[in-house]
Order: structure tokens, then C-alpha cells, then sequence
């Protein structure tokens, strides 16, 4: 059936709800106003107030109390009104969530999905429009995921809420509206493995949420003049993939990583990294990386716009990776 | 509480230029030249324009969170930089960098502008750390919302100011929502002003529909701590008309409970105040309004006829 | 107050099991068996002897600051698996990768031990939501400083607590000072108890060098809360006779202080009080105190002979 | 005059508070307990009160306290008691201090110093020994520094109490008692540039704070075997002298990276995709990246020191890149 990132989503959290009575979801606006961009819309309706829970704006509070929650037995579903607002609530995802396995020498799991809006949307300035995946990414204990298409997010995150540990997951409001075919029966999608979706020779680009489909877009344009590009969706950030990166990278010789984020330090560049010290003998060219300009983001929507990723600078990129 | 005709008119057209103005915005906002967040303050313009017009802004300090279109203007920035920095034009107060949520004029002691509830509140505590570290005589108001209280940087930066006796108001502007959220669903309190004794502070609730008893609760509460610096807490209840911002349609209330705020709108009050008091009439108020939409209208011409910023702009600004 | 030989006996023995399982560390750590920070509860141990003795582990829930020790074997963990945590062997509750500030006994329901001032505030709100959540009849003890009450933590977690009904009794442990800061020099007010008023909770102050009133008041709030869920705010009032941490030498205090503190030792005050009452003479209270530090010694016995971890399991327990 | 990195430091803020009154240092137990690691010795005695200033313990209370101050005209010093408690006012840092400037369009600069000891040290397990260069170095509007001897940080100091922006600065405790000459003079290291240590022909072992020693007792190691080594210390991370680095790496066509830190998302992954990136044509080797194991700190000292950086495995990362 055709659905929207947002439904999908919606049907995920609904489907595992039903599934699991120690699923719920808690966060701001998430029951009575159906969710600030209506992902839980229906659900306070169907679940109720005890599992579908509003909370004041207090992002380390009740971020911690979804880490002690999960810590004790449940499967909480932590809504980030956007993950901008993340940062005041990290220290309980790195210092709890992420280490108290480990300090506990095994003795708690920690079944937690952290889930919101990722990256820049349009015309929100520097507070709104963050990408945040590196922060969480440098992080050993956590998982991280980025999905593109509705069914990945919806059997993404799926496997999120039954995994056993903390889980960032990373949507993007641009994203919600978003189309696709999900699949009419139960199914998940695993963390931890990447999707081809395009096979190619030339070049390969890999990338992961919002960017995928200027990506496409971009290979497409390549395509048009005979440069034949093999796209990778990343999709699982931590566990990353390095397998489907790299075969593909020892067949094109080429890659560009697209990460929409500030560059330094970033998801993108240790991509770059990883590729160069396990396909050295391979490359044909250094990894391009495209990033969002190294600034915080600017109100005015025109120079947004020359902030952000886009179709045009990954063409740029895959062709400089070509040296044309 | 004051009784000066001068403050009284002033008040009134400050309110006006506000209301008028952020009317404006919304129109503007519908034909697409303003993106966005974007948060009015249709309502609550008797919160900001009573508690800045008590002040001296040449010592004294505003910060506001990003509902902040109303105190921008009542510190008596530009008008035609409020806009043009919606319109994100070069001419705007940042340069059409900072947008809606952003409004700044180091010259005005306006210091924003905040996106992250909670985030101006810490921030306050140092401007008031730098009046006392200075030995300056001004004080520093601290606006934030019903929702923002809950934040753990209220909590710390109140017994921070009061531990270095830091001259500053901590205003909650109670508009009843944080958003979709009636604040009496997340509190445990419904009385906020009752947590300054958490820091040896009385706080107080004031009527945020009443621009008098703004203006003259904030006077006595800086005028006080002027002479013996420490913080202050106060609750000052309002309303706003508008959704949360633009986007929102507020269904989460009822009309019986706009309506019964729209009884009581600031301005009105006012406005009614003073013509029974024989201190204005019709003709002059109607003027007075004409004033306002017409400094608006000229906000948003100034805006519409400003340039873009060079895109090459996008770097500059980041250090200093 | 209670009145009860049984459970002032029990009350004694866990006292004096943590005095001098805690001296022994004191000179464990003097001979590098032990490393780190390290923090003492010596002075302390009426509060979680006396608080935790009134559980039932099966279906309540501690959670504690780094200064856990004391808290550990109050709630019935093996001080083998503790002392050889401290030892970092993999004999120990946390396999040796915790060390002082994270012990853990997942079915005694000790959840830990944090080092971060503040952050398992909001965790116990955690514990205290899945009682609620599953409908059980549990009470959370979250216990933390004089000083990580300032945090915003605490503030964002009592409200939550109070808006949820949450079953938990928020324990500030007051001894005076925050690493080498009188609480007095950084708190607003004094009456730390005076906080839950805010939340619309009746905060009290409790003697914590006397194990009985702590034993009691916890008791009674938490049989309370058992009835109607909701948090409860106790400050409890006691001093630690040690530094900071092993490396602090304390020298912000003073002599007289510490020793006035002594005087009204926890430990002493219970024995003389059964002594007065017949309940208990010196033989008898020479074999407790012999057999608390039998157990100690036993402890770092197991310690010492127990195995370093085998080195690939840095690569373990990330990940369930 | 030979100083410990402890004396270096205090002899900066003190300098510099001498020099403008309206330097101040602020922090948990800076001021009565003179540093919780005796950093700010006998400064209160000096400066007295109002400028050496006792914090109550919140982070985010204080540090966005400083910012405010700074915002108004102050240069404040933050002290960290260690950068692990950075973590609960991230949100400060990031939201506040890196970004008002640009969203004021210029109007407010930020000269303000956030310090304290970075890293892990000993004995200190998986909240008490993380190292976050990664986290601010990501952050455009952040300077970040990391010196590794007295004399630089005395000048780097001096240089970032002057600085006009926010910049994190990073010291480690284990370093504090470190001694080394440092001039007599009045003096300022700028912030920005790298220092050769030795120069060589072979390899070049770039990094930074602590791990210098190790790389400097690698590169001794190495040159006994007849390896040339050119060891660099970064110093800077941000702003990075790029261009000290890509000269380096195009003299010995070889180079490893040394970071204490997690490799997910790091400086050192983004310093080895930058110099493939830049010098791809002249690497014989990819670079190679030492890093800290990728999990949280275990407590125990064995394993501690099998998860830290050492001498041997700078010698190992080395010897690969020269395929030895
Ligand atoms: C830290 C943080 N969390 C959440 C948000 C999203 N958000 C923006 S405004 C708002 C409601 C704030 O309500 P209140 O403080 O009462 O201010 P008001 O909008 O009523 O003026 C929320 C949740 C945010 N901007 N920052
Ligand atoms: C967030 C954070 N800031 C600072 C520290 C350093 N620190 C450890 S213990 C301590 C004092 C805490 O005092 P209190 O809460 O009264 O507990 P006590 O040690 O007296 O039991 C400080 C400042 C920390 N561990 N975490
Ligand atoms: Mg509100
Ligand atoms: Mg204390």
C-alpha cells in the first residue's frame, strides 16, 4: 500500500503498541495534540493516556525517565519534539543509556528508541536546524538509523522498538509528507544492513535520510550522460554496513558520501575515512564528500539553500571524484 | 499604580504598534513573504510593552524567548528592521540570519531572540552578572514562557542569581499554553510565581491584560532591586489570541475562552480606561491606531523594497 | 517511632557492616588495591541503612549518587561482589568495569551508583514510572546530595513526578557540603525540604544521624505512597566524617565541627539507646561489631583472591 | 623557567586577569578549595571574590551564565571540573555561545574560555573518562584547543582569554603535573597553528594533547630502528593548520593520526579524511588512525589500558602504514 514517512511511522509505533503492552510513547504534544508534526496522530484515541503521554518541555527529564523506564523493563518511545532539542537531554543518552550496560557489567538492557525530526527543514535558523547524527554516531552503546523511504522507516523502526538497546532514530519533517510502497503484511527491516538502490560502475554515492533523494536525482542527471552510479542508502549509521560500502566502492573505484551535516568530525567524513584505509588499493580518486557548508544555518531561504546539500553538488562532487 | 497621562499614551501606542504590527506579519506570513516559525504576540502586548516601558534601556537589559517580536519593538527597535528581518532582508536587524525567532539590537539592550525554551534563562543570569561585576545600576528582565519554567535551567539560574544577588526579574509570561499544553497539565503547581520560595524570592502573580499593573509592578520591582540588587520573581498572566504560531489552529481550547480574553484585551482596557478618565477620545485613539498600521505598513515596505543578502554572506558573522 | 528489638538489631548490624567495610576500603585504597574516586559514607550510614532497611527490595527500587557504597550493602548486596568491584576483579557486581561509583545488583534492585552530580534523578523517575506503568505496589528511594539539588534535574524530575503520581520518595542527603562547598554557600535558602513546594509536595526534615527517625519517617511516607501513589521529599540531615572523596583533605571545615558531629555518631547513638533500654550490652555489641568486620575482611579476602577480568571484555556488555 | 602544565595554567589566568579586569574565572570549587585540581591555586587569595567565583554544581546554570556575561562585554573563564559535566550544558554551548554571533548578524562577539581536564586519566571508568573534542570540534563557531606542554599552555591560554570567541579548551589531568621550560617573558602561542616536534622523513605521527608523550617516545622508538618520524602536534584542532599537515604528508607520503578518543565521527577520522582528501596523490599508505577502543571506559586498569592509546600501538599503527 502507498504510505507517507508519517504514516509509516505512525503504523509502526501502532503496530508494536498492539504488539507489546510495555511499548509506549512519551513526549511533548505527542497525545492530546497528536503529535507537533502529527506522527502519533490517532494514537493517544486508540492507546490512551497511559501509554500515550504527554510531558512538559523538559528534555532531560523525561528523557531520563524513559532511560530509567527502560532500565527497569519497558520499552519506552521517546519522542524529541526535533532533535535540535536533543542536546539538552545528552548527557542522559551518553552517560545513562549508552554506558550503564556496560558500568553494570551486563546487567540491564536498555530497550529505548529515541526517535524525531533530524536536520534542517526550511527557513528555522541556526537553533532549528541541526543535523545531529555525528554526536550520537561518536558514541560506542548507541545505535543510530536514518531511514529514506516509508517502508524503511516503518520496519526500521519496528526492529528499533524490539531491539534491546538505545536506539537514535532520525526522521526529517521535510521527509514526513514524503510517498511510498510499504509492504500490506508484518515485516522488519534489520539495523545494521544497508540498500543498493542502484547498481552502477562508475561511481558510487551513499548517503542516508533527506539527502537520498537528491542522490537519486543526482545519479539520475549522471545516468543521462552515460555515468553509471551505484547508490547506496546507508540507512544504519551505528551499526554501519562497511560491507555494501565497500564491495561497491572495489567495483567503482569511486565513491561520494553525502552526509547533511556540518563536515568536520562528521558521520561523512569518518565514511570517507573508513573507505580510504579499507579500499585504498581500489580508489581511483580521494572520496568526495558532500556536507552542508560549514556554518550555522541562516534564516534567509536562499542562503539555506547554499548551505544545504543538493542534487547540483553531488553532481559537482561525482564528477570531480571522475576527475571530469 | 501610576497615573500619568504621558506614560498612559505612551503605553497605548506601544500596544498598538505591536498589535498593529503583528497583524501585519500574519498577513504577510499567509502571502508567503515571511517563513517559517513564526510566533505572534496578539494578546500579550500589554506583558512586554508595561514591563520594558518601566525601564532604562541604556542600563537596563530585555531578553525574551522566540515569541519575541513584541519586546523587540517595545525596546524600540526599528520597526522596519523587525520586518525586514522576517522578510530575512540584509536590511533586517540580523541581516536576515536570525528570522522570526531571532531579534537582536546590541544598541537597544535588546539581546534576543531565543529558540530553545529555557535557553535565554541561564544567559539573563550573566547579563545580570555583568551589571553586578560592572557595579552598574541597571537590572535585567528575564521573559520566558509558562511551559519554559519546567526547564531544569530556570531552577539553576534562579538560585544562581539569588546566591550572587544578581539584579534581574524573572517574568513568566503565563499565556496559559506551552503550545497545544494547558500549563495546569504539566505543573504540579498552578500558582508558578510560588516557586521563588524555592530561592528566597516572593514572587507574585500580575495581571498580564492590564498594561498599568505591568508597568507599575515591574517599576517598583526594579526600582527596588536598584537600590539593593538581587532577583525577582514574577507571574504575569496573559493570553494569546493567535495559535502557537502559524501553523497551529489552536483546537485545543475553547472559543467561549478566547472570547472571554478578548473581553478583557489589554488594549481595550486601556483605551477604555482613558477615555473615561477624559484623558483621550475616539478621534485620537482612531489616530493613534492610524499611526500604528501605518509605521507597520511602512515596516513592510521598507522590507519589501530591502535587497537579499549576497549569498556569500553565509560565512561571515561566525567569529569575530 | 518504632519500637522493635528485631529491627533495631538489624539496624546495628548494617551500620556497622557498612563503618567498617568502608574503613577497610579507606585502607584498601591506601594500598592501590583499590583506585579512583573513591567516596566514604562513614558518618552517613544511618540514611541508607535506616531508609532502605524499611523496603521490601522485591518490589521497591534504590538509586543512588556515586557515594554508594553504603547503599549497596544496605540493600543486601553480597560485600564480597562489592569489595572485589572495588578491587576492579571480575568476581565483582559490575565485573569489575564499574569500580566505586557503579554498583549495581539488578535483583536487589539497587540500580546503581552515578557519577554524573544529579543524573540518576531522572532515571528514578524511570523506576518509579514502570511501577505506575505495571500497576505495582513499589516505592523508588532516589538519594542524592546537598549539592545535586541545584541541578536541573531535580527540578524537572519532581514535576514530572507529581504530574504523573509517581511512586518515589526523593532523598536529599544533606551532609553539608558538596565536595568542598558549605550547601549554604550555594543554596538560596537553607531548609532544603522547602523545595517540594514547588511541586505541591510537603518536603520534611529528617535527623539522619538517627537511624531510627530516618528508619520511620521513611517507612511511614512510603506506606503512604503505597496507598496513593505520588512522590514524597525528604531532606535528611547527617555529615560525613571523611573527605570528599580519598584524596580530599577536608580542610574547608573544622576541627570542632567534625568532632561535634561525632558526638552524635549514628552508630553510637543506637547503641546506647538499647543499651538504656536493656535491649542490648557491650559483649553483645563487641560480637556484632566483630562479626561486621569479619564479613569486611572476607570481603577483601574474596577481593584479593578473586581473578582480573580476562582483557577481551572491554569488547562485552555494550550492547544487549 | 621550567613550570608544570598545573602552574602554566594558572599563571595564564592570572596574567590575564592582572592585564583586564574584566577576566574572570567561574566554576565549581575554583575559588575556596583553589580547583578541585588545584588549577586556580591561590587565585582567590589574589583576585579575591568577585572574580574568582564558586558555582553551585550546574553546568547549565553556569556555564550559560558566562555566555551572558560575555554576551555583555565580560571574558569569562569556565571552568569544567572535567569536560565529562560539559555534557549537561551542551546545549549552552552549542545553542548560545557558537551560534548568537551569526544570528545577530554580527552584533555580539563571545570572548569566553570554556576549560577544564579532558579525557581519561585513571582509575575513573565510563562517566569520568570520555574525551569530547569530537562533539565541539563539530560545532562551527568553536574554537578548540588541546595543548600538550607548559609553554603552549600558558601562550594558547593567553591567546584564547584574548580571543574574541568562544573557545573550548582542553586540558588532561594526568598532564597537570607535567613540567617543561616555559620563557620567561610575556609570550602568546596563536591558536591555529600546529607545532613541528621533529621533523622527519618517513612518517608523519600527527595529535594532540596527552598522547604527544606516546608519540614522541613512538617516534623515539622508530628512530632507533632507523624510521625517520615528523611529529606533529596539532594543538589547534579549530581552527586546523591544515596546511602544516598536507606539507608534512607530501615530505613522507605516510602519516598516523593519533586521537584520544572514540574513531566513530572523531577529529582524528575527519584529520585522516582530510589528508587523503587533499594529499591523495603523494599517500603511499592510507592513513592510519590510533584511537581509543571503541566502548565505554571499563574501570579495572587493565583493561583501562587496553582500551587507552599507548606507545606500542603508535609504534604498530606506524610500522603498517610503512607496510613493516
Ligand atoms: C528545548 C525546547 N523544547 C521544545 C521546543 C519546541 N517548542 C517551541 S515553543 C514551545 C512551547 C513553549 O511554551 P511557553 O514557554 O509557554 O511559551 P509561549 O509559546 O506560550 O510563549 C515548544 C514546546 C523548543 N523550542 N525548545
Ligand atoms: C555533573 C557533575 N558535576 C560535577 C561533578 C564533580 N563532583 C563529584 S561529587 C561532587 C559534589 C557533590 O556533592 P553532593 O551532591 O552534596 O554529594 P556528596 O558528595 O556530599 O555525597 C562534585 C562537584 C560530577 N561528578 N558531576
Ligand atoms: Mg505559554
Ligand atoms: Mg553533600
Amino acid at each position: 500500500m502507498e504510505l507517507t514517512v508519517r504514516e509509516a511511522l505512525n503504523q509502526a509505533m501502532s503496530e508494536e503498541m498492539r504488539r507489546d503492552k510495555d511499548v509506549f510513547l512519551i513526549g511533548e504534544e505527542v497525545a492530546q495534540y497528536d503529535g507537533a508534526y502529527k506522527v502519533s496522530q490517532g494514537m493517544l484515541k486508540e492507546f490512551g493516556p497511559k501509554r500515550v503521554i504527554d510531558t512538559p518541555i523538559t528534555e532531560e527529564g523525561f528523557t531520563g525517565l524513559g532511560i530509567g523506564a527502560a532500565m527497569a523493563g519497558l520499552r519506552p518511545i521517546v519522542e524529541w519534539m526535533t532533535l535540535n532539542f536533543s542536546l539538552m537531554a545528552i548527557d542522559q543518552v551518553i552517560n545513562n543509556a549508552a554506558k550503564t550496560r556496560y558500568m553494570s557489567g551486563g546487567q540491564f538492557a536498555f530497550p529505548i528508541v529515541f526517535r524525531g525530526p533530524n536536520g534542517p527543514a526550511e527557513f528555522l535558523a541556526a537553533q532549528h536546524s541541526q543535523a545531529l547524527q555525528s554526536l550520537f554516531a561518536h558514541i560506542p552503546g548507541l545505535k543510530v538509523c536514518a531511514p529514506s523511504t516509508p517502508a524503511d522507516a516503518k520496519g526500521m523502526l519496528k526492529s528499533a522498538i524490539r531491539d534491546d538497546n538505545p536506539v537514535i532514530f532520525l526522521e526529517a519533517e521535510m521527509m514526513y509528507s514524503w510517498k511510498g510502497e510499504v509492504p500490506d503484511e508484518e515485516y522488519l527491516v534489520r539495523l545494521g544492513e544497508a540498500a543498493v538502490r542502484a547498481e552502477g560502475q562508475d561511481v558510487t554515492i551513499a548517503g542516508f535520510s533527506k539527502p537520498m533523494r537528491n542522490i537519486l536525482e543526482a545519479a539520475e542527471a549522471l545516468e543521462k550522460r552515460g555515468i553509471s552510479c551505484e547508490v547506496i542508502d546507508i540507512r544504519s549509521i551505528r551499526p554501519l554496513d562497511e560491507e555494501t560500502i565497500f564491495s561497491s566502492v572495489k567495483k567503482t573505484n569511486r565513491i561520494v558520501v553525502v552526509d547533511e551535516a556540518w563536515p568536520f568530525a562528521s558521520v561523512g567524513s569518518h565514511i570517507s575515512h573508513l573507505v580510504t584505509t579499507n579500499c585504498f588499493d581500489y580508489l581511483d580518486a580521494p572520496p568526495g564528500l558532500v556536507a552542508m557548508e560549514d556554518v550555522p544555518m541562516p534564516y534567509n531561504r536562499e542562503m539555506e539553500k547554499q548551505v544545504c546539500i543538493s542534487t547540483d553538488k553531488i553532481v559537482k562532487a561525482a564528477e570531480s571524484v571522475l576527475y571530469l | 499604580m501610576i497615573n500619568d497621562k504621558k506614560i498612559f499614551l505612551t503605553l497605548l501606542a506601544d500596544m498598538l504598534l505591536v498589535r498593529r504590527f503583528e497583524e501585519l506579519v500574519a498577513r504577510m506570513y499567509g502571502l508567503r513573504k515571511i517563513g517559517g516559525f513564526c510566533h505572534l504576540y496578539i494578546g500579550e502586548e500589554a506583558v512586554a510593552v508595561g514591563a520594558i516601558s518601566s525601564l532604562d534601556l541604556k542600563t537596563d537589559y530585555v531578553i525574551a524567548a522566540y515569541r519575541d517580536h513584541g519586546h523587540a519593538l517595545a525596546c524600540g527597535m526599528d520597526p522596519g528592521a523587525v520586518m525586514a528581518e522576517l522578510y530575512g532582508k540584509e536590511t533586517g536587524c540580523s541581516k536576515g540570519k536570525g528570522g522570526s525567532m531571532h531579534m537582536y539590537d546590541a544598541g537597544k539592550h535588546m539581546f534576543g531572540g531565543n529558540g530553545i525554551v529555557g535557553g535565554q534563562i541561564p544567559v539573563a543570569a550573566g547579563l545580570a552578572f555583568k551589571i553586578a561585576y560592572r557595579e552598574e545600576k541597571g537590572v535585567v528582565l528575564c521573559f520566558f514562557g509558562d511551559g519554559a519554567i519546567h526547564q531544569g535551567s530556570f531552577h539553576e539560574s534562579v538560585n544562581l542569581a539569588k546566591i550572587y544577588n544578581l539584579p534581574i526579574i524573572f517574568i513568566c509570561e503565563n499565556n496559559q499554553y506551552g503550545m497545544g499544553t494547558d500549563f495546569r497539565r504539566v505543573s504540579a503547581i498552578d500558582d508558578l510565581s510560588a516557586m521563588g520560595k524555592s530561592y528566597g524570592i516572593d514572587g507574585k502573580q500580575v495581571n498580564g491584560m492590564d498594561v498599568l499593573e505591568v508597568y507599575s509592578e515591574v517599576k517598583k520591582l526594579s526600582d527596588e532591586i536598584k537600590k539593593k540588587p538581587g532577583p525577582g520573581f514574577l507571574e504575569i498572566k496573559t493570553y494569546r489570541y493567535k495559535g502557537h504560531s502559524m501553523s497551529d489552529p489552536a483546537k485545543y481550547r475553547t472559543k467561549e475562552e478566547l472570547a472571554e480574553y478578548r473581553q478583557r484585551d489589554p488594549i481595550e482596557l486601556l483605551k477604555v480606561r482613558m477615555i473615561d478618565a477624559g484623558q483621550l477620545d475616539e478621534a485620537e485613539y482612531k489616530k493613534m491606531d492610524d499611526k500604528a498600521k501605518k509605521i507597520s505598513q511602512d515596516a513592510a515596505d521598507f522590507a519589501e523594497s530591502s535587497a537579499q543578502p549576497a549569498l556569500d554572506e553565509i560565512y561571515s558573522d561566525i567569529f569575530a
